[in-house]
């Protein structure tokens, strides 16, 4: 303050809570309130289910929010099916290990092209939408400020987090310092095949258009003429 | 302007058709000055472009757009060109009726007009900004051909800002409690990012407007952004509105449901924001045809999110040989870093590869090793070594090597 | 867009409406990735430009438009803002006929395309490029308003290219015999200038086709440039063609009837090159209007054609007293750098200057004692201390102090 | 060579001839023939007075060329004019101190807007015709590779020059090492007056255009509103 004199002023009160609208996983920051499944299946048709389909299961506009989960994955808050390599996709539901997490997105982004425009019953109940689709709370479920935390305990995957690596830079997360991953720098006669295990197959040459169109004109080299096939 | 063929000075006779007859423009008058206030690349130039890959996302406002790496030179990443990522559309905003608001656990909530802000002591650095979803589409398989689309989002520009840490303490912050800050952007996704304290405290995280001497641009958050050094772009938060420092992290959408890194095991690794060292050669790359044998110089990008690269190492023939690059200066932290290193291409197939190390002492990992500790499934933090196979008609393919 | 208000934070009684009515940009959908293939500054940028200086060329090929430093941060210099001299107008080349000529004590003449060229080892250099004649209309009194006149005949750049030495000993150079290199544009002037072999020989001169990561700008040269390090930018050339090795200098037009500063005895000096160590507070800066009293940060930039700034000191009362400011990392050779110094302005008038310091122990004169040596009409090398005058109203003024 | 296989290729003697148009004070470059103050008449005004004026006087697209020169100067090779502080402009004659220059320009810049489109012939002439103009040449004169050098000897300024300076890299020119300037970094209680000895006229206010327009709208200031007076 004495350092640099007349920059910056105190918020209002008013202006805080216009702006600070985050929703931590202790619910810090989340306003009373409460919206139940029956009125956040309308919220849902109404606004929800054009994008992301009328049962959180579209891929129109983004990955599916809803699927994959199980009531055993409830039991355990773990979800099976982050094991399986051979399950197609991963949506929301499956990954999301916080309920908050859902409260405060909606809440702040969503409707995609007017975020910010629902009310506080609203995020409640369409929230509860989400999670009676994934079969985490009833049909007849009105979730509020007083029983977020015991839904919290039935999130399919709440227990499917680690901070147990070297990538968040502090001790804050209890991570490891070592990294998991240990090269060294080999500098001949490396023990490698130094064979092709993978590359894309000609057909898919021009999908991602003409390259050399996407090549500067002079240069040590120029991009592939991938209109026309390998070696024409 | 699209493709052209290959220019070599023609077999002289005579002599060269571009030498012996003059040009115009050796013979003419030329463009006055200001024809461009703000001026444009060359019209030869438009190849040089940052684009899409098609299919990878299902709208173009929650998506992202490739850094034509093959074509650039030098670390800086020119503004126009920079790559792009929105999770809800980019916006233009007005930089009079923008504020910046720091909350919580501080003595005094405080607000900030961009004049206040702008008149604070500022640094201005170089830093890479790399999204962790970078290569995230080659975890498995070979998926797109060139470097644009396998490393582009990836650039570097000079940032200038107000370090964070003054903005706290102006605000009378409670640096004992506070452990965590989050940072919020003003768009339609007010992306929330929870932000390490220890860069905070170390002066590297800035409150940035000025991006390679200008304001930043649009695509890129004007007019304020956070730059977190040597954490992945998302962290980066665009168009800033807020930051508050609290005592715990905040598992922010893009903190729990991307951004989230799946183990084998079906764990997700959560708060994963460090880039690791990693390294790509962009001259030759994939999607090029070298036009001759002879004399090349192979040149690429090295980087780490924990400091200054110490070496990088090129091998020619798949991994098994490897010598050690140029590395050009300044060498920076948290910085692109450009390496070359001479061959003489015998027209045989090659295949080139570049390894980088920092001054921690890591190395960049093969695709083999990575994987046999993450498997393949993570989506980010993919900093494996890039293999681009040069055939022998001169075409080169982004491949995966055993 | 031209011109707004003073932005504060309103006197608060429920708030700001900025803050109590989110805009647009927080409840809507904001543009799509890649609107732009290649990007530009926002529209309330607009007023950042390069411009000429009424009257003070009688055409505008043979001119020259000023980099708008006032609105600049760090040291890179967006290239759409890089200033321009031109002597016979710009031209956008093609660069597949652009032809190389390196002839004169060489075993072999030599020709090289861009793409043989463009093979070679190259490094990647940020330096500054200075008009010999920046500050020219000063000499005598004070006759332009803001910075952008005074010093924008200035910028900042990464630059790529060959090191010269390495295309000399590829034709086979007699480096004995050959003491100075003509360099000759391909444009109508085919600007020739005798080359310092020094620094072609020390590696610093380099045939440079890139820029801020980009390919060179038509307005800068485009295919290919000379880039000699610390030199003034006329010996930059631009549309390179041809490179001559040669025992005698050339007396080159600008090297006999401009570019020469005359001294008080009627006397030119001829192959004036460098430029020597100066700087120049740029915020805040002639033109400009203080919002308000109360903190600032004092920031300008500081270069040598003779290595790297040491030291930059700052006066606020016309030169009496000086403080020393912060230095702007990475500070490199003749490269610009970034200076900061913190002032809280009590509301009095108030004389700001700027004096930097080299590595070789030069220190940047006052006008007086330019004056003393070289009287008022040398034109060219004016590396005088800048003197900008803080009125009572908040109004900056370009003046000259006895 | 032997380390950048494939890179550049031998010049031709045709290409050579193309390109290297280059003239030095020592004459090296300058092709063989000749050129009357006649013929040079012509020339410059089918293809030079529109810009340069009828006696190289015009100020219309750059600064005079001729003018300010004496008989005197020709003897002395040095512009008296030069010294003088009230002379109110430096010609092209005044300046040059090698005629090399002048022929070596015109060949390769001039006419401005279709610069080497003219003979060696014309260069010649229309030389010695601006050599003429400045009195060094008389009026039958022929100018040509010959006697050139003679010329030189009569040229205003040929002494005019002097590379005794610290601003040339290297030791080719034999200049200093020691920069002529030599100033100090007093820190405190400098003796100065600190006094305002020039500074634009109020009304030089909008000259540049209106500064507010060449500023940024946001920033720790603003750019000054020169279309009002001073603290209107
Ligand atoms: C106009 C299209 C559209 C509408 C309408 C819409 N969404 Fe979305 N939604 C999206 C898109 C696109 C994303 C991905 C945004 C991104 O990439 O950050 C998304 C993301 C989400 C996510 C996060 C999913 C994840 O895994 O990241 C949730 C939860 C969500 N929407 C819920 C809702 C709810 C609830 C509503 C209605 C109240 C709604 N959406 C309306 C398009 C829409
Ligand atoms: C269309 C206008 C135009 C024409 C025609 C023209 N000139 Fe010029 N001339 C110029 C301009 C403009 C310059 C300054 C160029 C620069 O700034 O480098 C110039 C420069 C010169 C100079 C150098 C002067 C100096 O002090 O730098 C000479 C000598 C000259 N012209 C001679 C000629 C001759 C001889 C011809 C005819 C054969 C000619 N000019 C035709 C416009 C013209
Ligand atoms: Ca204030
Ligand atoms: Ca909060
Ligand atoms: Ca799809
Ligand atoms: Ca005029
Ligand atoms: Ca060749
Ligand atoms: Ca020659
Ligand atoms: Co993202
Ligand atoms: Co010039």
């Amino acid at each position: 303050q004495d350092r640099f004199p007349g920059i910056g002023r105190a918020a209002t009160p008013a202006e805080v809570k216009a702006w600070d609208i985050d929703v931590r996983p202790d619910f810090q920051g989340l306003p009373k309130g409460s919206g139940s499944v029956a009125k956040g299946m309308e919220v849902w048709e109404g606004k929800c289910a054009s994008c992301h389909g009328v049962f959180g299961e579209s891929n129109e506009v983004f990955n599916p929010l809803v699927g994959g989960t199980t009531d055993e994955d409830i039991k355990t808050g773990r979800v099976a099916n982050l094991k399986r390599t051979d399950y197609p996709g991963r949506t929301t539901l499956m990954k999301v290990p916080t309920v908050s997490t859902l409260w405060d997105y909606i809440n702040r982004a969503m409707p995609w092209d007017a975020p910010k425009s629902l009310s506080t019953e609203e995020v409640y109940a369409v929230t509860a939408y989400m999670l009676n689709l994934g079969g985490i709370v009833p049909d007849n479920f009105v979730l509020s400020d007083a029983n977020i935390a015991q839904v919290q305990q039935r999130m399919p995957n709440r227990n499917g987090m680690t901070t147990a690596h070297a990538l968040w830079p502090g001790g804050e997360l209890k991570g490891t310092t070592k990294p998991d991953v240990a090269a060294t720098a080999c500098m001949s006669n490396c023990k490698v095949e130094a064979k092709v295990t993978s590359l894309l197959p000609d057909h898919a040459r021009n999908a991602h258009g003409n390259l050399a169109e996407q090549n500067r004109l002079v240069g040590a080299q120029r991009g592939t003429e991938t209109t026309r096939p390998p070696g024409a | 302007v699209a493709t052209a063929g290959m220019a070599r000075a023609a077999t002289p006779g005579d002599g060269d058709p571009a030498i012996l007859e003059l040009p115009e423009h050796s013979r003419g008058l030329g463009q006055p000055v200001v024809t461009d206030g703000y001026g444009k690349p060359s019209k030869w130039e438009a190849n040089v472009q940052r684009r899409q890959s098609p299919g990878l996302t299902q709208t173009r406002q929650a998506s992202v757009s490739f850094a034509p790496l093959q074509s650039l030179f030098g670390i800086v990443t020119p503004s126009g060109l920079h790559f792009e990522r929105h999770h809800q559309g980019w916006w233009d905003i007005d930089p009079s009726r923008h504020r910046l608001m720091v909350n919580g656990l501080v003595k005094t909530p405080r607000v900030f007009t961009m004049d206040e802000i702008m008149r604070l002591p500022s640094v201005s650095r170089f830093h890479f900004i790399e999204c962790g979803a970078n290569t995230g589409m080659e975890w498995g398989n070979v998926a797109v051909p060139t470097c644009q689309y396998t490393h582009g989002m990836l650039s570097c520009s000079e940032f200038t800002g107000v370090p964070l840490i003054t903005l706290l303490e102006l605000a009378g912050a409670d640096l004992n409690k506070g452990r965590f800050v989050l940072a919020e952007g003003a768009d339609g996704s007010s992306m929330t990012r929870t932000i390490p304290m220890s860069l905070v405290r170390s002066g590297e995280v800035l409150v940035a407007y000025g991006q390679n001497g200008e304001m930043l641009r649009p695509e890129n958050g004007y007019p304020l952004r956070l730059v977190v050094p040597g954490v992945q772009g998302v962290s980066w938060v665009k168009y800033l509105r807020r930051l508050e420092l609290g005592d715990q992290p905040w598992g922010t959408k893009d903190e729990a449901v991307h951004y989230v890194d799946l183990l084998p095991d079906g764990t997700h690794r959560q708060y994963t924001s460090i880039q690791e060292c990693k390294s790509v050669v962009t001259t030759p790359s994939g999607g090029q045809v070298l036009l001759d044998k002879g004399f090349y110089s192979i040149s690429g990008l090295a980087w780490s999110g924990r400091g200054k690269v110490k070496r990088v190492d090129v091998s020619v023939d798949g991994g098994r040989n490897w010598r050690t690059a140029r590395l050009q200066d300044p060498v920076m932290s948290k910085c692109l870093t450009r390496f070359n290193i001479d061959w003489v291409w015998d027209g045989k197939p090659a295949i080139i590869q570049s390894r980088a190390m920092d001054d921690t002492g890591y190395v960049q990992p093969s695709l083999r090793q990575l994987r046999e500790v993450r498997g393949t499934r993570s989506i980010y933090h993919n900093n494996a070594v890039q293999s681009w196979l040069v055939q022998e008609s001169g075409e080169v393919k982004n491949v995966q090597v055993s």
